[in-house]
């Protein structure tokens, strides 16, 4: 195994995997901007290297500093978690040429799969189902009106490149198709810094369904059943669960196979996703592969037991899966919940800023990976993700209950977050009815506002908190004097060291 | 004593009258509440209302306080200080009449030059935030005074990234 | 299910019950001591009620104003948590009369097996084994010397009521029977208000083998497998496994039965435990049944999915089993380790005192059920107990090396706690090899002192301390002058409510 | 600059010397380190030792520094401060030579009276805490000069329980 690794990435998912590497007694070396400085990722590892300024393409993305960072702490191998690098075929080429390993699937896989069009080839000849859009990208809008008009408003406008929602946009009618694409295209350049997009069926009443897949360098392939993510705001991922509410034993055993079948057609190695629209009549067509760990691997970890980054290490590394595919079931339901700093009031808008104050719920069957602490900066360079609160239980109506009651007590002051959304989206007829679709928050919640119910709570809580204030005399006692004695707090004795 | 607390934009009369060492109670609007509390620490106010136990997570800012309980926020002000700080908050959100963005960003587009004529909606500048993309649209009909700002400056809500001045007719009321 | 329940206990187990209530929707109810104003159990109830003096006799144990308690809160039910009234009978009998529902088995129940004479009478008839030893309580120490002379020294003066280690002496010779018996015999009636103790063999190189059971009121009777819980201090449990270093299918199948047949023979009624010594040749003795949620229940919880205080409600309510035998099986490897105030390196003294600081632990697989916070006075008048840390991994030592790294993040500043002690014996060779008997703590580490290899960090740390506070002028700022620009802080815009 | 430190007992001295903002240079016996740190909170301190970063949590005490480092507690106090508060830890412990709890503890024995004489090792006092008895020996053969708690004391360590004026030849001077 790797003695040292270097995590290109940061936020939650750079803790995330310095998390594994601790107990696999793997030394991790964090990568930070000047913009993250303080932040979390660069508290836990065991050393960092700063990379610059704030600005991505000088910083995280620059794939130089990176790998010369690698070289100079002697880093053997580079996980890129997922956006940034992770997905980028010419920085898997250097890590090569550089001796460092890249924790992820080889450059060719990486680049046939990111082309979203070579993607959909492979998919096609391998037997698997796919949307009817373009087999090739366009920058023409005139082009793309006239492919619209074949398969019929609306359509989506989707970069070739990348993924996590970025440089998507939904077309109604031939009159938004130019500025759709020119945005879309800046975007995506922004983001991937490729900006070719093309052109595929929008469906309406879909659902997002994808398949977690490893394999290793031996041919061992093997999927980790599904993951429903079609609760999507802003056409990102806001909610994920697992086993889907759709999900049948037939269907899951189909599209497993058919999961298997596209990583093995593009000759995958490591861990990666393969997505899938699953339509009304459950007929379902591959979407894409992302060929990263993704945002919400946990709700996989949760009901499989298996550790996703640790695989991704060991496949990394050389050694073969550990696991086979008849050792892999599900147990239980695992839901994800997304706590972006955004303003779900005011169009999901981002909420950069300071958090004044945080207390992350924790309790049986709660996890939190989180990526920020009380006092620090969330930039405004990077993507919004704070932190991922995940449940587990039994059974999908207790992971629902769990989940309710870990957000009642998860506290983040100083950015806006979609808490108090996520509360009432959870404890919806409609989440729990589990017809989900992906313009699930558009039908229900497009015109979301928070309860205020408890303002004559927040009220009285002002007027005892100016009362403590003005009460403070000296030093803060933790419930002041309603400790009764000088016995019980034990005085100058010093009790423990 | 009363206290005149502004909640999320609406104002509350709250009559308060000391109650033993952490107790008070408080009449808003007709109802009563007889509240104990514990200050548990910095954050943490633990609330005793008629019996029920709440925690109310407590953080103080420049012109009030954020008060979260049940994974619900509130800011809370001191309704007759509010007006002196002179903070304009919410109500006429930011961008209705000008060209302001609603977070703290950066300018990756200005698609207009001083002198040009806008029409209402036309979109003027492009901000992008956490790698979100939002335009700026021109609030009514008009002609272009000034440009505030280039490709690359950061900015924040409040800013007027563009003075347009009006041409068109009315639009001085509008609902929101 | 209930509307409202009330938790007769304090502490981790008091929150830990608080927080499945919180998910069932079932309102809570705590009691407090006026040492415990300020308790974490008490800040996280929806309402909490004042037993009056620290003294558990005044309070935690006044069944009386408990049920009192109950009543006046409209209480349907009362959770006993472990210790305190839990497996007392009386108490049961009084909530009966009161027609407030006992979460745990009926008074006679808790009553048979409460006294170890008939429970041991009772397994004996059953068929299931039991240790040599006495058959009733007995005062005299010049009977127990007759008796143990004729099983042979050394031998184990018990309680016949109670457990968690209270109450128990190991006798090595005739000369230390009489001072055994009169402090184990005080001990017994100050923490369980019965002073009758018995005699029975003591096994110096036994395992502690316990097997989870689940019964419900329409004769559905189940096992969730075994806990090992060998590591000791002072006859307390401080590390428990699931599954068993020592487990064979063939073995668990056979000791699964027993336990099923105890719980069967006893009449039992809800969560309990059957506890078997285990001698080197795999022999197993019947010791005792625990009549209560254990304090080491999370570890089966972690390997079966299955939330026993849940179960405990369900079946307390009147409802079936939502589990059967089929459907419970082992996932994994869990260990847990219990924080105690207490110090490691002085006998396991307690070390009551005032929280000055606390940092959990968290992360994938990592559970902390924790009763205290930071600035929480912890009172000498209890159990030193302040929390539980539980991982759960893919195999045993992948789970021991999750626990040492969470150990190493576990922060506790102003008592004394055991956590550098643990992660010593959480590494050790001998832990890892699994041959754990009750006597591995004297056996591998009696003479236990810290590491003093990172003395020259905490010198570092003590300078740069001085350093940070001669620096800090006016107002605490996260990471101080790191941050880099006014637009970085958002001055004195404010970001988010 | 200089300090001198008693860690666990133990005093170094330690050579400072600052380097840039957050970052000093020191010698602690012959080993140099180059140091940086960032003030997380009030309670953490982030250090880069060498390149290598580690968490620091630190808890302000009277008569020193609580420092918890990877699970891991010290005791860091300033050597030249430590005498002026008369502060007496370890070494000596508690109870070796006196009749005093090992923690704070409750009476619920007490087996000698006023001119009992006691040999070294009898049990004289018996004392609880989180529900564990603990039994305080006689340090030495010796005469019970006065009993200065009841049943139900409260006491600390550091409390004299029991007074025993020494007969027996030596052990003045003992072996811990």
């Amino acid at each position: 195994m790797f003695k040292k690794i270097l995590i290109a990435n940061r936020g939650e998912i750079a803790v995330r995997v310095i998390n594994t590497c601790r107990e696999m007694g793997i030394q991790t070396v964090a990568v930070y901007s000047d913009a993250d400085k303080t932040a979390l990722h660069v508290l836990v590892a065991d050393e960092a290297v700063c990379l610059g300024d704030a600005e991505p393409t000088q910083s995280y993305l620059n794939m130089e500093k990176i790998i010369a960072a690698a070289k100079e702490t002697g880093a053997e191998a580079i996980h890129p978690g997922y956006g940034f690098l992770s997905e980028n075929s010419r920085f898997v080429g250097k890590c090569d040429q550089a001796g460092v390993v890249f924790i992820g699937p080889p450059a060719q896989v990486i680049r046939d799969l990111g082309d979203k069009i070579t993607a959909r080839r492979i998919m096609a000849d391998s037997g698997v189902p796919i949307t009817p859009g373009l087999t090739s990208a366009e920058a023409d809008a005139a082009v793309m009106r006239t492919e619209a008009e074949k398969i019929g408003y609306p359509v989506l406008i989707k970069a070739t490149a990348g993924g996590g929602g970025k440089g998507i946009r939904i077309v109604h009618s031939s009159a938004e198709m130019a500025d759709a694409c020119a945005s879309a295209a800046r975007e995506a350049k922004s983001a991937f810094g490729n900006g070719d997009i093309y052109l595929e069926k929008f469906f309406t009443n879909a659902r997002h369904i994808e398949f977690q897949v490893l394999a290793d360098q031996f041919g061992n392939t093997v999927h980790l059943l599904e993951r429903e993510c079609s609760v999507q705001r802003r056409h990102q991922k806001i909610i994920e669960e697992t086993p889907s509410p759709i999900m049948t034993p037939a269907l899951r055993e189909k599209m497993g196979r058919a999961a298997v079948t596209a990583a093995r057609a593009a000759g995958y190695v490591n861990a990666g996703t393969v997505e899938f629209l699953v339509d009304e009549n459950n007929n379902f067509y591959f979407l894409e592969v992302n060929t990263r760990l993704q945002v919400e691997h946990p709700v996989t970890e949760m009901i499989t037991g298996i550790d996703l980054v640790r695989m991704q290490l060991e496949i990394a590394c050389g050694n073969k899966l550990p696991v086979s595919q008849k050792d892999i079931f599900g147990r239980g339901h695992a839901i994800e919940c997304r706590i972006y700093a955004e303003d779900p009031e005011n169009g999901f808008v981002p909420s950069p800023g300071k958090i004044a104050y945080l207390k992350e719920p924790s309790g049986p069957g709660i996890r939190n990976d989180c990526g920020v602490y009380s006092g620090v900066d969330v930039p405004m360079a990077y993507d919004p993700i704070l932190s991922k609160l995940i449940v587990h239980a039994r059974t999908r109506d207790l992971a629902i209950a769990k989940m309710v009651a870990a957000l009642q007590r998860y506290v983040v002051v100083g950015v806006k977050t979609p808490v108090a959304f996520l509360m009432d989206v959870l404890a919806s007829d409609a989440f729990a009815g589990g017809n989900v679709f992906t313009n699930f928050i558009d039908t229900h919640f497009s015109s979301w506002h928070p309860e205020t119910g408890d303002a004559d709570l927040a009220l009285l809580a002002f007027i005892a908190d100016e009362m403590a204030a003005s009460r403070k005399t000296g030093q803060k006692i933790s419930g002041e004097d309603a400790i009764l004695t000088p016995w019980q707090t034990l005085g100058a004795w010093r009790p423990g060291l | 004593m009363e206290y005149r607390l502004n909640v999320n934009e609406e104002i509350f009369s709250v009559e308060v009258e000391n109650s033993g060492k952490h107790g008070f109670r408080a009449r808003i609007r007709d109802q009563e509440y007889d509240a104990e509390y514990v200050h548990v620490d910095d954050h943490q106010i633990h609330l005793k209302v008629d019996g029920r136990r709440v925690n109310a997570y407590v953080c103080g800012q420049d012109d009030g306080k954020i008060i979260s309980i049940r994974g619900r926020c509130w800011f809370v002000s001191d309704a007759d200080l509010a007006g002196q700080k002179g903070t304009r908050k919410k109500g006429l959100g930011p961008g209705l009449q000008e060209v302001t963005p609603p977070m703290p960003a950066v300018v990756i587009a200005v698609a207009v030059r001083e002198g040009d004529v806008v029409e209402k909606g036309q979109g003027v500048v492009v901000v992008s935030a956490m790698k979100m993309e939002t335009t700026l649209f021109a609030p009514y009909d008009g002609l272009v005074k000034k440009v505030n700002v280039c490709e690359g400056d950061k900015v924040m809500p409040g800013d007027i990234l563009v003075d347009i001045e009006k041409t068109g007719p009315d639009s001085e009321i509008e609902a929101e």
